[in-house]
């Protein structure tokens, strides 16, 4: 127990991995052991990660857990893994939609335990970039969990899945090649990938000769979009979302779940974690610019998702919305960091992240079990399915509105401080974002008007095509989310204060 | 000019004379028969030499032993050539100069050798070099693991010969 | 348990009822609307216990109930929520409680609680009716709700939204109250969700609310911001902030921040309360089964709108252009829905344009500064209106049993010309619903609504807004007109139909909360007497503008005594019953009926002039602009250069670097000399012993000479 | 007496005759009879050199009588292919035996 104890991270982090190299070595098509194995795998990280929240202070400063093992000294670059209050959030969010989305897993049935090793790596892949304080490794962890995802797309995704896989991953490492450079840059100037030390002397470099001739804050500019774009891409941000209707719509369910609730938060995370410390005044200048594309996300993801016939890409759309108020209020904080709105923006903006990956992984779990059921997505091919699914469609009603932003709800707290934060801050932009907010309430209502309103298509009614309800494994999946859902929206202080203190320490 | 320049030059020749024949004879049979000739002054060269074991070997083992092998031999094929024919090959004159030029560039190395004038030492008082050449066969400080050896070289090539020349129809 | 408690856990039993009947009961009807009803009357008994209380406090305005708690960390400091009742609220939410008790127990008869299951019903569509046997002979009787259990369930959250919404002591709270009741009416619109208008009523409700809603929250994000606090005390009573908010011309348009503020919020109430130009679902909602229509109309949904106004009143009051804004919002509305009012045949529309009308006279009563009389109508016509609301249900109900009894489905039950004569089959119905009717007209002297609209326009005059209260006094007209229009049309004459003949009266639950509404529809009225009314006037004290004036810090005056306003009201409240009478009980058909003018039936064509502004340039900017144009177009069809691009280069680099330099050149090149060489050599080898030797001996004496040559130097 | 590169010379002649013949000679048989003159002028290298240097070192004439053991072994084998030879071909001429080229 002492090991456990004394390297909590590291387990958390590693032990995906190595359940699936264990898996690997587990009997041939047996694929019931290999769905039960890995979903007992995936719960155990997040059993361990309840004890990283319990075991967490949210009052201490910096981060916890802190554990620093050697990895390439060469380079000056260690596996440093560490949690704060931001990043703590995202470990439990990752190690909580997990498990669900294997479970969800379940009705795979075609090379269940290559599927099953890959969602494991994903798994790591993910906590390594929220649990790392080493650029390097940071990166390294954020190009593993493109790998997993890329084959998981490729090899169990719908119809078109070659050209979604193909760029979901072109577009992912275009946008990382300048973060990589930039990250290099910053290693060769400082001898260290280390986060906090790179953070203590970067913001405040100045230097007469320039970086390699060029002038400081040309450099700066030009590394800071870099970080940007990369994380822009991943979010992601007007215009570099087309990758992500793609993806998500070719994606296996649970594929979808995990991109939509925890990958696009890679790209806000690193937002936080790297852009605005590393660049404050870099991301005070360009915040206009970041406000500018954040609320073209909200406005052009909704109309977007308005104009959907495919209930997944529908969805999928909703993400860009909702996910451009992540990046509105981290725009709308850099503008003036510091200060009491700036503080509620970023509330609003990590809970924002937290919500949607429930409310996002809750919906696209959804248009899985009705897309398995009936073989398509097309909202038209629809229609009256309420009364043949009652429960699901209860369900459906419920998680929409949660994605819509219904008071009550977990999506309305975080909306509510990102709009109250960056009011005041980026006035324009909020209410021009305002026209979002109403657009996510057209293509909920048109998602639901399609799929469960409006007169019985007899199709789905009778015989063989006859829609079954919702199972029970289904529901078991649901109800975590749907009760967070409830929770958050009606008592958020518990999950809140984490972020708040740790929002107050941070910036 | 000593006896014994003499006796040497006379054989040489004679030696020489008969091999010329033996590789330019048409019949085989008479090259066979010139072989006999050659390899007889060859064992007069040895006793010369004061070589007499060798002389004798010569004798019993070539003459008695391989040149009647090559008489046989002849015999069993002789059905198709039949001395008919040139018994030189068409390339026969670069033969001829390649043998003249190997002649040539041994002797050349030879000229210019210090010991190339070297007279024969006299052979010590008491020196059997039949029983010494015996001792030196069998003494294991000498050359009795050549010895053995060249007797399971003659023990493989006995099979071989047997094998090949097997009659399998 | 002290006051503050008990208004924590008002709102509480709906909202488990919601989830106890969603979870658990949904299988038993009787199981349902047990829990349901038995939640409103605890929320109810809660709410009259409060009330009274509250009643019984000195100066309650100045030390309200009131009780927060911290509930999201902002920062340093915390948000807290809470619950306040003070005068407004306590008004408020004795109405309210009363009305959603009222519409619980209606809801059981409504929905055929008791009668058979339906032979063809299906779940999503209103019950088509059950065939019985009975002595031998078959007949049809009303079959109970398919989705019974679950209208309760939505009722109770519908419920627990407008309680939320009345004790909230800040405006999140409020708004989270707001926002649930908008989700219901989507729910309830849309309950009989297999009817393709019901859907589409439901979603048009849904987005035309949102979109008073989406400013509503920045006008909540500005304040917040400017604030720093939303609740209603911490705000009203610091008058330092006061002063900074009412600088006159701070932010746009020359509006002072309290000013904007107040004109965001007040967007959202246009939007909750269908005023002009976001009126357009209100009619659309009467898809909605009839207690969902009294719901959303009279008792919560709509008064939550004009609740909110009242609530801001001092924010509003500071800037006199905002709240000129809302006087004139507030009179066109009232005039421009009664005059669409008086075109429509389906007796529930007509009382939905009613009800625009009616909250277009709160508004413009806001707008003008008269803070009580707004709140008094508010009242009343909750009342009155939840009255008539039901009592067309009910009227509804018996004309359906005539539809069920003839098998003739194709006569609409709710239009006003296959109806007539039903004061005869339906008494209770009949008397009820011209109390209500009556009280809507302002028939003087004893009916509520005649004190209330008469104290609007008693105040219009009073400070002098002329345009105001004539445009008032004519939809006051118009509202007696075409009320009087529609009891004529329904109750008085003959029965123009087999099917009004064979109306039958309501069951018990339905007619109870029918007299239950129209003691109060009555009796309220009395409460707000002004004190210098003629002969009335201090007979009974004028105790509704004493309590809830007191509400704001500077309790308002009541106007003086006029005669003109007066007689006015008197004027247009008979004179409009008498024309609606005189006119009507001669018109048999929609043909003979003057007032089916095209551009009043067709509601001025609002509804395809915002179809072609609004919602066809949204799907298009959506699906043509967005998507095909931007997404598919501009952004990929950029990125899809990228792969012709690299493409290119890499196959010019393969055409003509690879494939002719290194492949041709170099590779095969190499492997063909060898080749060339090897099979250049080849005729070597002749399997010929003696030229093998010959070569190599030509070689060793070559080399021999040449090393001869060289080395030796020979 | 007889110098030594009398020998020497008198076997080097020997040694071209033997080399002509087995570079010219057709019958394989008689390319035989050339290799057997080629050992023999070796074998008179041997025996002169044990003459004309060490005389009590035996190796010159204990390598010649080797060298007849091999001679012996050689043309055994030799022989015994030529005919086995002679007997799938029906011949014996060195150029038509050309089985082994490419």
């Amino acid at each position: 127990m002492n090991f456990i104890n004394d390297n909590l991270l590291l387990v958390i982090l590693f032990f995906p991995a190595l359940a699936a190299l264990v898996l690997l070595f587990l009997p041939a098509d047996e694929n019931k052991l290999f769905r039960w194995f890995a979903l007992g795998a995936s719960l155990v990280p997040f059993i361990l990660s309840i004890g990283l929240w319990i075991g967490f202070d949210p009052n201490a400063a910096g981060y916890q857990f802190e554990a620093n093992y050697p990895w390439y000294e060469a380079l000056h670059s260690s596996l440093h893994l560490g949690v704060d209050g931001l990043s703590l959030t995202m470990v439990m969010l990752t190690t909580f939609l997990t498990p669900l989305a294997i479970l969800a897993s379940f009705s795979i049935k075609e090379r269940v335990k290559a599927y099953m090793m890959l969602f494991l790596f994903l798994e790591m892949g993910m906590l390594g970039v929220f649990m790392s304080i080493d650029l390097l490794i940071f990166f390294v962890f954020w190009e593993i969990g493109l790998v997993p995802m890329y084959f998981l797309i490729n090899q169990w995704g719908s119809a078109n899945r070659n050209y979604a896989s193909l760029k979901f991953m072109i577009y992912t490492m275009g946008g990382s090649l300048g973060l990589l450079l930039a990250i290099q840059m910053l290693g060769v100037l400082f001898q260290t990938y280390d986060l906090q030390e790179i953070t203590a002397n970067w913001s405040t470099y100045t230097s007469a000769n320039g970086i390699m001739g060029i002038p400081v804050g040309t450099v700066k500019t030009i590394a800071f979009w870099a970080f940007v774009i990369a994380f822009a891409v991943k979010v992601p941000l007007w215009p570099f979302h087309t990758w992500l209707p793609d993806a998500h719509t070719e994606a296996p369910t649970a594929g979808s779940m995990i991109l939509a609730g925890v990958l696009l938060k890679l790209g806000a995370y690193g937002f936080l974690r790297l852009v605005l410390p590393l660049y404050p005044d870099e991301a005070k200048y360009f915040a206009g610019a970041l406000a500018f594309l954040a609320t073209a996300a909200i406005v052009f993801g909704a109309f977007g998702s308005f104009g959907q016939t495919d209930f997944k890409r529908l969805v999928a759309y909703s993400s860009v919305n909702h996910m451009g108020f992540v990046v509105l209020g981290i725009a709308a904080a850099a503008s003036a960091i510091g200060t009491p709105d700036a503080t509620i923006a970023l509330n609003g903006a990590i809970l924002q992240m937290f919500n949607h990956g429930l409310s996002a992984a809750g919906m696209f779990f959804l248009v899985g079990v009705i897309y398995e059921r009936t073989h398509t997505r097309n909202l038209e091919e629809f229609g009256g399915l309420f009364p043949l699914v009652p429960v699901y469609g209860g369900i459906l009603i419920f998680t929409s509105m949660a994605s819509l932003g219904l008071p009550g709800l977990n999506g309305f707290i975080s909306e509510f401080l990102v709009v109250r934060g960056s009011l005041p801050l980026l006035p324009v932009y909020t209410a021009v974002s305002m026209l979002g907010l109403l657009m996510t309430g057209a293509y909920i209502l048109k998602g639901i008007k399609k799929v469960l309103h409006g007169p019985l298509n007899e199709h789905w009614a009778h015989g063989e095509h006859k829609l079954t309800e919702i199972n029970t494994r289904e529901i078991l999946i649901m109800a975590p989310l749907m009760v967070l859902i409830l929770v958050i929206g009606i008592w958020p202080a518990w999950i809140l204060d984490v972020i708040n203190k740790a929002v107050m320490m941070l910036f | 000019m000593t006896i014994a320049q003499i006796i040497f030059l006379v054989v040489a020749g004679a030696t020489l004379g008969s091999a010329f024949m033996v590789v330019t004879s048409r019949n085989l049979i008479h090259a066979a028969l010139w072989l006999v000739a050659t390899l007889f002054g060859v064992a007069v060269q040895y006793a010369l030499l004061n070589a007499g074991f060798l002389a004798v070997v010569q004798v019993v083992v070539y003459i008695g032993a391989i040149a009647i092998l090559f008489i046989f031999a002849v015999m069993l094929t002789r059905k198709e050539i039949r001395d008919q024919g040139p018994q030189l090959n068409s390339s026969w004159w670069l033969s001829a100069t390649l043998s003249v030029v190997t002649f040539g560039g041994l002797v050349g190395m030879l000229w210019g050798w210090k010991d190339m004038a070297h007279t024969v030492p006299d052979i010590p008082p008491g020196f059997d070099s039949i029983s010494a050449l015996g001792d030196a066969l069998v003494s294991p400080d000498a050359f009795v693991l050549p010895f053995e050896v060249a007797s399971i070289l003659l023990l493989a090539a006995l099979v071989g010969a047997v094998y090949v020349a097997f009659n399998r129809k | 348990m002290t006051t503050e408690t008990l208004i924590w856990l008002i709102p509480l039993p709906p909202a488990l009822a919601f989830f106890l009947i969603v979870l658990f009961t949904n299988k038993s009807k009787a199981l349902s609307h047990s829990v349901g009803v038995g939640a409103a009357i605890l929320s109810f008994l809660g709410s009259m216990v409060v009330f009274f209380r509250a009643v019984s406090v000195e100066h309650l305005g100045e030390h309200p109930f009131e009780s927060s708690i911290p509930w999201m960390p902002t920062g340093d400091t915390w948000f807290n929520i809470g619950v306040l009742i003070d005068p407004l609220g306590a008004a408020v939410l004795f109405f309210v409680s009363i009305t959603i008790f009222m519409i619980f127990l209606y809801s059981v008869g409504y929905h055929n609680f008791g009668q058979p299951a339906g032979d063809h019903d299906r779940k999503g569509l209103p019950p088509h009716g059950a065939t019985v046997e009975e002595h031998g002979h078959k007949h049809v009787v009303p079959s109970v709700e398919p989705m019974y259990s679950r209208f309760f369930a939505f009722l109770g959250l519908f419920a627990f939204g407008m309680y939320t919404l009345v004790v909230s002591d800040n405006l999140l709270t409020m708004f989270v109250g707001w926002e649930i009741m908008g989700l219901c009416s989507y729910l309830l619109i849309g309950f009989w969700y297999g009817k393709p208008s019901a859907r589409a009523a439901a979603i048009k409700a849904f987005m035309t609310t949102r979109i008073g809603d989406v400013f509503m929250l920045l006008g909540i994000g500005l304040l917040y911001s400017v604030a720093g606090t939303l609740n209603f005390r911490e705000i009203f009573g610091n008058e330092e902030l006061m002063h900074t908010l009412a600088v006159p011309g701070a932010t746009l348009f020359g509006l002072s921040l309290a000013g904007l503020i107040a004109l965001l919020l007040f967007i959202g109430t246009v939007g909750k309360s269908a005023q002009w130009p976001l009126h357009v679902w209100l009619p659309d909602a009467m898809e909605g089964p009839t207690p969902v229509s009294a719901m959303i109309h009279a008792a919560t949904m709509v008064s939550a709108g004009v609740h909110a106004v009242i609530r801001m009143f001092p924010l509003l009051s500071l800037d006199h252009n905002t709240m000129g804004v809302v006087a004139f919002i507030g009179t066109f509305t009232a005039i421009f829905a009664a005059t669409i009012a008086v075109a429509q045949n389906d007796i529930k529309r007509v009382l939905a344009y009613s009800t625009i009308s009616q909250l277009g006279f709160m508004i413009a009563a806001l707008g003008i500064g008269a803070y009580v009389a707004a709140a008094f109508h508010l009242i009343t016509h909750a009342f009155f209106k939840a009255l008539l609301f039901l009592g067309s249900g009910s009227v509804i109900h018996g004309m359906e049993h005539g539809v069920l009894h003839t098998g003739n489905h194709s006569v609409d039950p709710q239009d006003m010309f296959n109806m007539g004569g039903l004061r005869n089959k339906m008494p209770i119905t009949f008397w009820t619903f011209v109390i209500g009717g009556f009280a809507l007209s302002g028939f003087p002297l004893i009916t509520a609504g005649f004190w209330s609209k008469d104290e609007i326009l008693a105040d219009a005059w009073g400070h002098g807004h002329l345009v105001v209260f004539l445009t008032l006094a004519l939809a006051a007209f118009m509202t007696a007109f075409y009320t009087m229009r529609q009891i004529t049309l329904t109750f008085l004459g003959e029965p123009r139909t087999k099917e009004a003949e064979h109306a039958q009266e309501t069951p018990w639950t339905m007619t109870v909360p029918l007299m239950v509404l129209s003691i109060f529809a009555v009796g309220y009225g009395w409460v707000g007497i002004p004190e210098d009314f003629p002969v009335l006037g201090g007979l009974v004290p004028n105790w509704f503008h004493d309590f809830v004036g007191h509400t704001l810090h500077e309790v308002p005056e009541a106007v003086e005594f006029s005669w003109a306003p007066l007689l006015t009201s008197l004027g247009v409240a008979l004179g409009g019953l008498f024309l609606g009478w005189f006119y009507y009980r001669n018109v048999n058909s929609a043909k003979e009926d003057f007032f089916q003018i095209a551009l009043l039936k067709n509601k001025y064509y609002f509804d395809e002039a915002y179809d072609f502004v609004f919602v066809k340039p949204a799907i298009w900017l959506s699906e043509v602009f967005t998507y095909q144009w931007m997404d598919k177009g501009a952004i990929d069809g950029f990125l899809h250069i990228f792969g012709p691009t690299t493409g290119g280069i890499g196959g010019f680099i393969r055409n003509y670097i690879d494939l002719p330099v290194i492949n041709k050149f170099i590779g095969d090149g190499s492997a063909d000399v060898v080749q060339w060489v090897g099979r250049s050599l080849r005729p070597i080898q002749s399997g010929r012993i003696q030229q093998y030797m010959m070569l190599s001996l030509v070689v060793l004496v070559v080399i021999g000479g040449a090393l001869l040559y060289f080395l030796l130097g020979l | 007496m007889v110098p030594l590169s009398w020998y020497l010379i008198f076997a080097a002649g020997l040694f071209s005759l033997g080399l002509f013949g087995v570079l010219a000679r057709r019958n394989a048989v008689a390319i035989l009879l050339g290799v057997e003159l080629m050992l023999n002028a070796v074998n008179i290298n041997l025996a002169a050199f044990w003459r004309y240097g060490t005389i009590t070192n035996m190796a010159g004439q204990v390598f010649a009588i080797i060298v007849f053991a091999v001679a012996a072994a050689e043309v055994a084998v030799g022989l015994a292919l030529v005919i086995s030879v002679y007997r799938r071909h029906n011949t014996v001429v060195a150029d038509e035996i050309d089985m082994l080229k490419w």
